[in-house]
Formats: C-alpha cells, structure tokens, sequence
C-alpha cells in the first residue's frame, strides 16, 4: 500500500468511524428504532479487505455488524443512514434495516441478523463467479462466535471440496456478546481453518501493514488457484456489542484505537496535523451530512406493505 | 401478589427450581450477565457454572445437549435468544426433541423445556422480531406454552419441567416492560387450561401472548357500542383447551382469533378451523382471523405498527362481524 | 402425450432448462448417480460437475450457496433429498430464502428451486416420511408447489426457474412409481392455478399430491351414492388459488380439504379457515379437514396405513357432512 | 484385550453379521417395511468400543447404521429384530424401526433417521454423567459422511468448550451413500478433530488390536481427565448403503472382510476351527431365532396410533 493508498483509507476509517458515532446519536435521539451494532475498531480490517476488491466481479456478504461493509462498498452514506433509520430513500424503503442491508447488486450482498447466516451466502456468490469464470472472489466477513454456528464450519468444508473462490474472513474483536473469545472456541480458529484443508492467516487488524500484507496475498491467491483461504482478524471491539450495551462483563480494559495508531503512522510517515486534522473534520463532516440529508426523507408509507402482503400472500 | 416483569418472574422461577431440584440446569447464550433479557439473573453467580451453562453460539449442540440431557435424567431449560433463531437449530427441535418419546413407544421421557423470546414493536426487524409459535405447534410432539404474563411465565415453567414432552415456552418481548401480579411463590399453572379474562355474549376472541391487552382494550372500547366481547387467553397452545373455546362460541355465537403469529397456516387458522368444524351450527357469523399480514416483520416503526394487529383492526373486524347478519 | 414418472419428467425438464440456460445448475447429494430417487438421471454426465454439483451432507451450506448464487445471477436447484431433512437446514430457508427479496425492497431477485421429496407409505419412518409444505407455506416469502403428477413437477420447475421468489417443489415419494401423461415438451406450469379434476355439484374437496388419488377414488365411491364431488388439486400453496376454491364452494356449498401435512396449523387449517372466513354463508354444513392425527409417522405397516387418510376416511366424512342439516 | 475377549468379541462379531444377514432376509422376504442400513464391517469398532463402556453410567448415540449398536448394548436381539420389522413385543410396538431404535434406558440411547442428529443428543448424555459425577461417559457414533453435518462439528467445539466426556466415534466406511470420502471431507477427519482441541486417533477399524489399544486409552482418558476425544475407525462397508442397493457407483474393489481377518488371527493364536466353527453356527441359529421369535409377535394394534394422536394432539 503507497502512502497516498495509507492515507486514503485513513479518511475512509475515519469516515466510518464517524458514520457510526451518527448511528449512536442518531439512535440516542430515538430516530434509528431498534438495536444497532457498531464496527468501531474494525474499520481497518474491512477497508483494508476491499482494497483488494473489484467491483465488477467480487461480492461481500456480512454479519450484523456491517455497516462499515456497506460503506466500504461504495454505497451512498445517505443511502444507509436512510436504511438504518427505516427512511424511503434507502436500500429497502424501510424493510430492512441495519441488520438487513441488502442493496440490489455490487460489491455488497448484505447484512445478517442471524450470525453465520451470510456465510453460506457467500459461497453462492463465489459458486457464480467461478460459473462465470471472470476471476471474481467473494468474502464472507463473521465473528469469531459466528465461528461456532455449524453453517459457517460446513462451508469452509463444502468451499474446499467444491473448490470456491471464498476468503472467509473472520473478525475476532475477542467478544460474542458477553461471551469472550476463549469461551466461544476450544482452539485457535486459524489452526481450525488450516484444518478444513485452507490456506489461513491470522493477523492483528489493528496494523493496516499487516491487514493489507495478508489480504492482497490471500485474495491474489484465491484469485489464481480458485481456493477458499482464511484470513483471522484481531481487534478490539471499540464500543459495546451494541450502541449504548451496558459492558458490565467486559474486563479487557484500555484498548488502542487503531485509528489512532494509524495516525500515528502517518504522522511518522510525515503527513502534517492540519492534514490530518481536514481529513478528520470533513470524515465528521461528511457523516453529519448523510444523516442530515436521510433525515429529510419522509417515514416510509405503510401502504407498500399493502403490496407486500398482496405479493407474498400469494391470495390469487 | 407482588408486581412482576416476565423476566423477573422467569429468574425466580429458575431460582426456586433449581434450588429444589438438582436435576434442573439452564443452558444457552450469555447466561453469566443474567440473560440478555435478565431471565437468568443472579443464577450463575448462585448456582454456578456447572448448572448455568453458557454456550458459544452453536443452538443445535447446545439444544441437541439439552435433549440428550433430558433423556438421561436431567431437566434441562435451554434459553435460545430470539425464536428467529430456532431456524438454526430446528431439526433438534423438530426431529429430535418432538418425535424421541414416540419412537422409544411413549417409554422415555423428556422433559425439556426450551425458552425463547419472540414478537415485533421494538424495530429489530426481520430476524428478530417473529413470532413463530405456529411452527412449533404444527409438529407433532411439541407442546407449546404463550404466557401473556408473569404469572403464567413463570408457572408454566415449573409444569414444563413435570412433563414428559419437550415444551417450548415463547415469552413476548413486547410484554417484557410490563410489571403484572404474581403470587410470589409462583405457583405451576396448568396446561390445556385456558383463561376468560372478560366475560361477554357477543363474541369470542381468543388472543395470544401480546395480543391479549390488545383484545382486552378492544372489548373495552367495543362495550362502549354495546358488544359483549369475550377474551380468552389460550394460555398454552398445545395442549388447547378446546373446550373452553367451543362452550364460549356455544354462547356468543361468533369467534375471532388475534395473533402476532402466520398469516397462513399458523395458530389463527388451526383455531378458526377447529372452531368451525366443531361449532358450525353456533355459529351466526363468519369468524375472523386476525394476523399480521402475510410478510415478514418490516424494520421502520410506521410499517412495523401498521404490520401489527391493533385494538382497531380487531374492533373493525367485531363489528363487520356484528353486521354480517 | 408421454406416459412418464415425476422422476422421469424431472429430469428431463432439467435436461431441458440446462441445456437452454447456462445459468442453471444442480446442487445436492449423490446427483452423480442420478440422484437418489433418479430425478438427476443423465444430468452429471451432460453437463459436468461444474453445473450438476454433488456436496458433501451439508445442507445449511449448500441451501445457502444456491441462495448466494440466485442472489448473484444464477438459477439454483437445491435438491434436499427428503423434506424431513429442512430441519438442518431451516434457518437458509426460514431466514435466508424467505426474507431476502422483501428485505431488499424488492430489488433482489432469488429465482431459487427447492427440490425435495415427501410423504409417507413406504416405511421410511418418522423422519423420511414427513410432508411439511404447511412450515414452508406458513413462511412468507416462500413459494410452495406439491405437484400430483408428471407434467406438473417439471412444468412447475420450469415456471419455478423465472420467478423473482424461492419456491420449494415437495414431492411425493408415494407418486414416484406411477406414471402419468405429460406432453414431451413439459411445458411452464402456471403458479397459482387450480385444476379441477372431476366436477361435482354437492361437496368441494381439495386434495394435495398423493392424496389426489385418494380424492379421486372417493368421489368415484360418492358417485354411485349420488354424491357430486368437486376435486380440486390447487398445485400450488403459495400462491394459491382462492378463486377457484371459493368459486367451487359457492357452488357446491360444501369444503372439505384432504391432505397429508399437519393435523394443527398446517394447509388443511388453512384452507378450512380461508373457506369459512370468505364463504361462510354458502356454507351449508361444517367443513371437514381429513389430515393424518397429529402424530410423527409411524414405522409399522398397518400403522403407516392407519395413519394415512384413505378413501374410506375421506367418503365417511363427506357422507356425514351431506347429513349436517 | 484377552484371547478369551477376542474369542468372545469374535463370537459377538459373528452374531451381528448373522443378525444383519437375517434382516436382509426379512428385508428380502418383505416382512420388513422400508429401507435398511445394515451394519456389516464394521462390526469390530462396535464392539471395541462397547469393550470399554460400563452399563451402569455410560450411554451411546448411534447414526441410522445402529443395528450393531442396539445388539452390543445387550438389547434382545428379538426385541431389536421384532423393532425392525415393525411389530410389538418391540421398543417402540411399531412406532420406531430400524432408524430409530430408541430403547428406554440403558447402554444404548437410539439411532437416528437424520445424518449427525444423533452427536447432539451424546453431548447431553455426557454433560448428565458429568453433573452425576459417577465417571460416566458418553459415546456418539457417527458416518464419515455425518462429519460434515454443522451439528457435528459444532459439537466438536462445544464438548471441548464445556469440558464433556465424550467420544466421537467417526466409522469411517469411505462412503456416504454414494458420495466417497474425499469428495465429503477436503482433509482428514482426525486433524479437524485436533485442531478442534481434542485428542484424537486414526485407527484400522479392521483390526481388533488396534480398535482396542485405542478405544482403552481414549475412554480411560476421557474418565480421567472429562474431556473429549475421537477416534476414526477406517471400515470397509461390506455391503451397499442399504440393502439392496444398486451399487454402480462403487469401484473400490474386493474388500478384506474384518471377521475374515480376525478369524485368521485367531487361528493362528490356536483357536480351533472347530469351535470357530460351533461359534458361527451358534451365531447364525441365534440371529434366526430371534427372528423366529420376533416373528411371532403380532403387527402392532392400530389403536395405539388413536392414543397417542389424543395425547399428543393436545386437545383437552
Ligand atoms: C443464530 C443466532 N444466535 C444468536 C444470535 C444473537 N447474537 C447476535 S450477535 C451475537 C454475538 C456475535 O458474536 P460474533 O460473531 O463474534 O460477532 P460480533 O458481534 O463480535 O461482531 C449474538 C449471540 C443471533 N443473532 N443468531
Ligand atoms: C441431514 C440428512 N441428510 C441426508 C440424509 C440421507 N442420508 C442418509 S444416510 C446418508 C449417508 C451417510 O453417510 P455416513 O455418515 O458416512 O454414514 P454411513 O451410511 O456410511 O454409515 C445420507 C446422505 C439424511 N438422512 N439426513
Ligand atoms: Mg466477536
Ligand atoms: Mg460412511
């Protein structure tokens, strides 16, 4: 990754990161309606996976907490912002919601209120883009306690023996919940992908080298041999497992925000404060814009759902 | 009578049982911090891990264990989160739990009891939010608990943990707020045992879990015009207390069923169908069902209310019935 | 017009769709040897194991992959090789197929087949026996078919392939040695399209897949007693015919419904209720739902049989009803 | 193991041959209704195992290939045969059969119609043992093919997790139904076991030598230490995936049979051939016997179906 590339995805890190603070406030001010689980200390591993993606031909599926991927995917904040506080103007018209984006097309195929539901999804998506034979990969993004729900452990068998283009990545933010990582798995899960029969890396998603090393090498990889791989993130999950989750359970103290030392790095690298300090002010910008501008979309009309129940009720 | 969320009275439940019992233990996800609705507070600090056992998030071994368990002597209660993920785990539940005391020819038992939570009105969309009873009920050798209040949330279970079938219990978020009466030592409450909340002459409607302050407001308002409402609260749904219903529509004449649950081939149809097979010549009007509609839960607040039943459509529904003479 | 199996004319029609439209594949277990029933025969070899995909026992996942790839612009078929077996694999169905097209706003398409078999008679027992259209029907998002013979199983599959939703095709086991006239062009079965197999002016009955014959042989028994009975197969659940059934109990002014799936909350519920609540007044007797009892399936034969709704079942509940005045 | 246990085990070997000979007969006969999975191969991993257990406090799950199972448990084998053919004087009266042999108590909890539904339902019967503190342990069997179920594997984890005296018990037969054993697994069956966190074996399940070194270690650990462990046990099926199957699919040849191999041994340890004899004979005649027997009882009386379709219908 150039400089230019390292501070690119600093502003998107910080966009994101932005973005989920307006979810909190959003949600705080009661105009988001349910629970909304924020990607805060993640950012870098999700933006540093699509930095390896192609658009034309690679698909991502994601958990519950996925509203970094959705914007890492190029999808319009405002357009999110919509979906999550359940506007028009949005990916569903008020049907989906955080834990369901689910846009039309491109690199993002959705969100997932079941944990491990999106990741057979995504050996679909390899399944056609291997039918197409355009070189496309998809990426199953789940958390190291999705990594126990027995779908997620089938694929990563069924990726091998078919032989799928599928990097599974699995984001290990050390906590399911209350639950913490070493209670959730007898054993590393690198070391358990390894022994499905994939290549698997585990990395500390909070150092964008070594994001960026381990991705573009497993995803050129997959690219050529047409196999699944393995990619274990480490981070820290910066906020609760949800906006406003009272931590009571959690005793894994002070945590480094990468952001933070990402910055770091880019101080180091010579990228001046006032620099830094634009990008940060129009990320924060930005975000205040596309809540702003959701905002002005119209509550959705409950007269679609009229439709809906027409269609789907199949009452002919 | 002490006043009681559900929650509140299911972890006092679980304290008294499992304080009696040593044969009863709890088991699913993020028990240690009390449950993710508080229904197992204070338990693993009181019991400990052997008998409050959290799991990673894997429903069909920890179900699956839960059903083993039973059947080698345990009661064994198994918290799965939401009822929208029963998915994950059904055949445990469909295959396994409802059909082993059948196969073995009615010689083992098991008396399991699996807790879930269920129902839409808090924005959690589509994966969160059903209400998926009607499933459940369908296969045969489940039986299947809605309580409607702590009370009954909590006495259910204790009869659960008596029984020889697998019950599933579904507690309504939606009532989880809600503090109701109970007798502070909670006693077991019966199965196939319904209960007249309000008496009537006009109508029978049968309501469900959440639906049933909805029905209770909607014979209020409907008493204002003049029209007997009677409200019964099914309690369980299998077993059923047909004959509370039918001696009911043997009264009034008419039915109505309001519930949260499917559209099509769920508990509303199994209840207008039974109603109607056996009480056709009581009855003076066509029965309604009313259900959310045939879709599923819709995240933004103004389409989650209008996809839910309110006193109004039921009070639409009663008088078209009162009309259609 | 050919004599042909469904197994026969499954496979040729998926013959037929593959070799049209490169976007269709098969995925499921032992499809090499022509799949375990034979509705893959010749397919592996034609098209290769890139488009005719065998998979290890793991239906989450490979369910879930072809919901990925409608999702990504491919035709799916799923073949579940019993629909007993949607238990493990609930969750890509309940969840994932059923919801992802309403959660898109519509944007997404998942032109997804679900094959798989159903129905008991054969002593497969409780858990290759099942008939579970009713979980899937109670579902909303989810298409169901239950073909009763040739032409319509690969007709449907063929219709099944253009829509926008998942649409599981069950069918029965009990059909599959029986063959029945299809035009060797299988053409499109239309969804949501009745057909009226025998007119008849004093009873209307809906009977589903292996029960059409049942159905059939009943009304043939009525006859000679002077009973007209109307057989309507609706072919499929969802969506559903209600005119036509509504436009034959008008008529008729008596429903009964003949099926193999849940005794509680199933399709004969369903239909029972949707009759009754629509046509309440045309109704000249209580309908009647003839369903086995709500038990899993028995091993033994003459318990098997005894489970199953025969002719006999059938013509006694009509007759009763013809003497409900 | 003894040469009186191997001559013991030999004999017992031989009656689950004899018995399964005499289902396929009864099969063949049409006196029993649907399909059956008959057993033959891997006769001496059953029994190794079952070597190891103790009635009083051990329990074991078997897949829908659990004849053999039933038989070692010390099940009658009339009452196994009359349950196979559907009649009373069985487990079930005629509600079970061959898939779903679900005795009330005792060795033995049930076989099971789905693939791998069986491994949850052990997990349970480990964690009752391990809450009676009486040292019990419990045993799942399980197909090759069923390794590939998500319940399976989640329960791998699971076990290890909660600490459960448990042994999964892989008879690894090379086929799942017509599927061979490479194209369900894209790596060895024993490495996933360890990378899970458990101690695991690979044994020759044709060889009672070897079936009993490892079962004796494996259950005396897992006794001691109440933590899981596998054993895969390579058999070869003898016969088709149920009886009468077409096998076309099938190309791996003729296959050593494992009763062969250890008659051999056993003669060469100074067995004679005639009590090997007597011992096969008396296999055979007890296996029709309890047919004879089985047979005797009536069909199952339909009435029962009316009770329990009362009691589990639920209406009061
Ligand atoms: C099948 C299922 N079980 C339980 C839940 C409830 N739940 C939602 S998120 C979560 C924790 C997920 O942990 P992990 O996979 O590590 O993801 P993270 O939240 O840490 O990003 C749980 C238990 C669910 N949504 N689906
Ligand atoms: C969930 C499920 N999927 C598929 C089947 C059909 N089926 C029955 S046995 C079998 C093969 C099992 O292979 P394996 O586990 O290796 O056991 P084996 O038959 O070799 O003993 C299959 C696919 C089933 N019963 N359950
Ligand atoms: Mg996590
Ligand atoms: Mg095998």
């Amino acid at each position: 990754m150039t400089p230019d590339d390292q501070l690119a995805l600093y502003a998107r890190a910080r966009f994101a990161r932005a973005f989920e603070a307006a979810v909190a406030r959003a949600r705080d001010a009661g105009e988001v309606p349910g629970v909304v689980h924020l990607n805060g200390g993640q950012e870098l591993v999700e933006l540093g996976v699509f930095h390896q993606l192609d658009g034309a031909r690679d698909r991502v599926t994601g958990s519950h907490r996925s509203h970094g991927l959705a914007l890492a995917a190029g999808i319009a904040p405002a357009i999110v912002a919509a979906e999550i506080m359940g506007r028009t103007g949005s990916l569903s018209g008020g049907l989906g919601g955080t834990q369901h984006l689910v846009p039309a097309g491109g690199l993002f195929m959705g969100s997932n209120g079941i944990v491990g539901g999106q990741v057979p999804l995504a050996a679909g998506a390899a399944f056609a883009a291997r039918s197409k034979g355009n070189g496309g990969i998809a990426v199953a993004f789940f958390g190291e306690g999705a990594a126990q729900q027995g779908g997620v452990m089938e694929t990563m068998n069924l990726a091998i023996v078919l032989g799928l283009p599928l990097l599974f990545v699995c984001v290990n933010n050390g906590w399911a919940q209350s639950t913490g990582a070493d209670a959730s798995a007898g054993a590393p899960l690198a070391s358990r992908a390894r022994a499905f029969g994939m290549h698997a890396e585990s990395v500390d998603g909070g150092d964008l080298g070594a994001v960026d090393a381990a991705t573009r090498h497993l995803v050129s990889q997959i690219r050529t041999n047409g196999q699944p791989a393995f990619l274990e993130a480490h981070v820290s999950r910066v906020g609760g497992h949800y906006h406003g989750e009272d931590q009571g359970y959690r005793k894994d103290g002070k945590l480094t925000d990468p952001l933070d030392r990402l910055r770091a790095t880019l101080v180091e690298a010579g990228v001046t404060a006032a620099n830094l300090h634009r990008i940060e002010e129009e990320a924060e910008a930005r975000a205040r814009a596309a809540f702003e501008e959701a905002a002005l979309e119209p509550m959705d009309d409950p007269s679609t759902l009229a439709l809906w129940a027409r269609d789907l009720g199949g009452l002919t | 009578m002490k006043q009681m969320t559900i929650p509140q009275a299911v972890a006092e439940a679980l304290h008294q049982v499992m304080a009696a019992d040593p044969a009863v233990f709890l088991i699913g996800e993020d028990l240690a911090m009390g449950g993710v609705f508080g229904a197992a507070k204070g338990l693993k600090e009181r019991f400990g891990p052997a008998r409050v056992v959290d799991t990673p998030i894997s429903e069909t071994s920890f179900l699956g264990l839960g059903i083993g368990a039973a059947m080698s002597g345990m009661k064994p209660v198994v918290e799965i989160m939401f009822c929208d993920f029963l998915g994950v785990c059904f055949d445990q539940l469909m295959n396994q739990a409802a059909k082993m005391r059948f196969l073995s020819g009615g010689t083992v038992s098991l008396p399991l009891v699996i807790r879930t939570t269920m129902g839409a009105g808090d924005g959690s969309g589509a994966m969160h939010s059903q209400s998926n009873y009607g499933l459940a009920a369908s296969v045969a050798g489940l039986r299947v608990a809605c309580p409607s209040n702590s009370a009954d949330a909590a006495g259910l279970l204790k009869t659960a943990l008596e029984g020889p079938d697998p019950v599933v219990i579904f507690e309504h978020k939606g009532l989880f707020d809600v503090e109701t009466p109970a007798d502070p030592e909670l006693p077991p409450v019966p199965f196939g045992k319904a209960r007249t909340l309000r008496q009537g002459a006009d109508v029978t409607l049968v309501a469900i879990a959440a639906m049933v302050p909805v029905a209770l407001a909607a014979a209020d308002h409907l008493a204002k015009r003049g029209i007997g409402v009677e409200v019964i609260d099914p309690v369980t749904i299998n077993p059923l207390d047909r004959e509370a219903i039918l001696a009911s529509v043997a009264k009034t004449g008419r039915f109505a069923v309001l519930d949260e649950g499917a559209a099509f081939a769920g508990v509303a149809d199994a209840l207008v169908s039974l109603v109607v097979r056996e009480a056709f010549r009581s009855l003076k009007a066509a029965p309604a069902a009313i259900t959310p509609p045939h879709t599923p839960v819709p995240y933004a607040p103004a389409l989650e209310a209008a996809w839910l039943p309110d006193a109004a459509r039921v009070e639409a529904a009663i008088l078209k019935m009162m009309e259609d003479v």
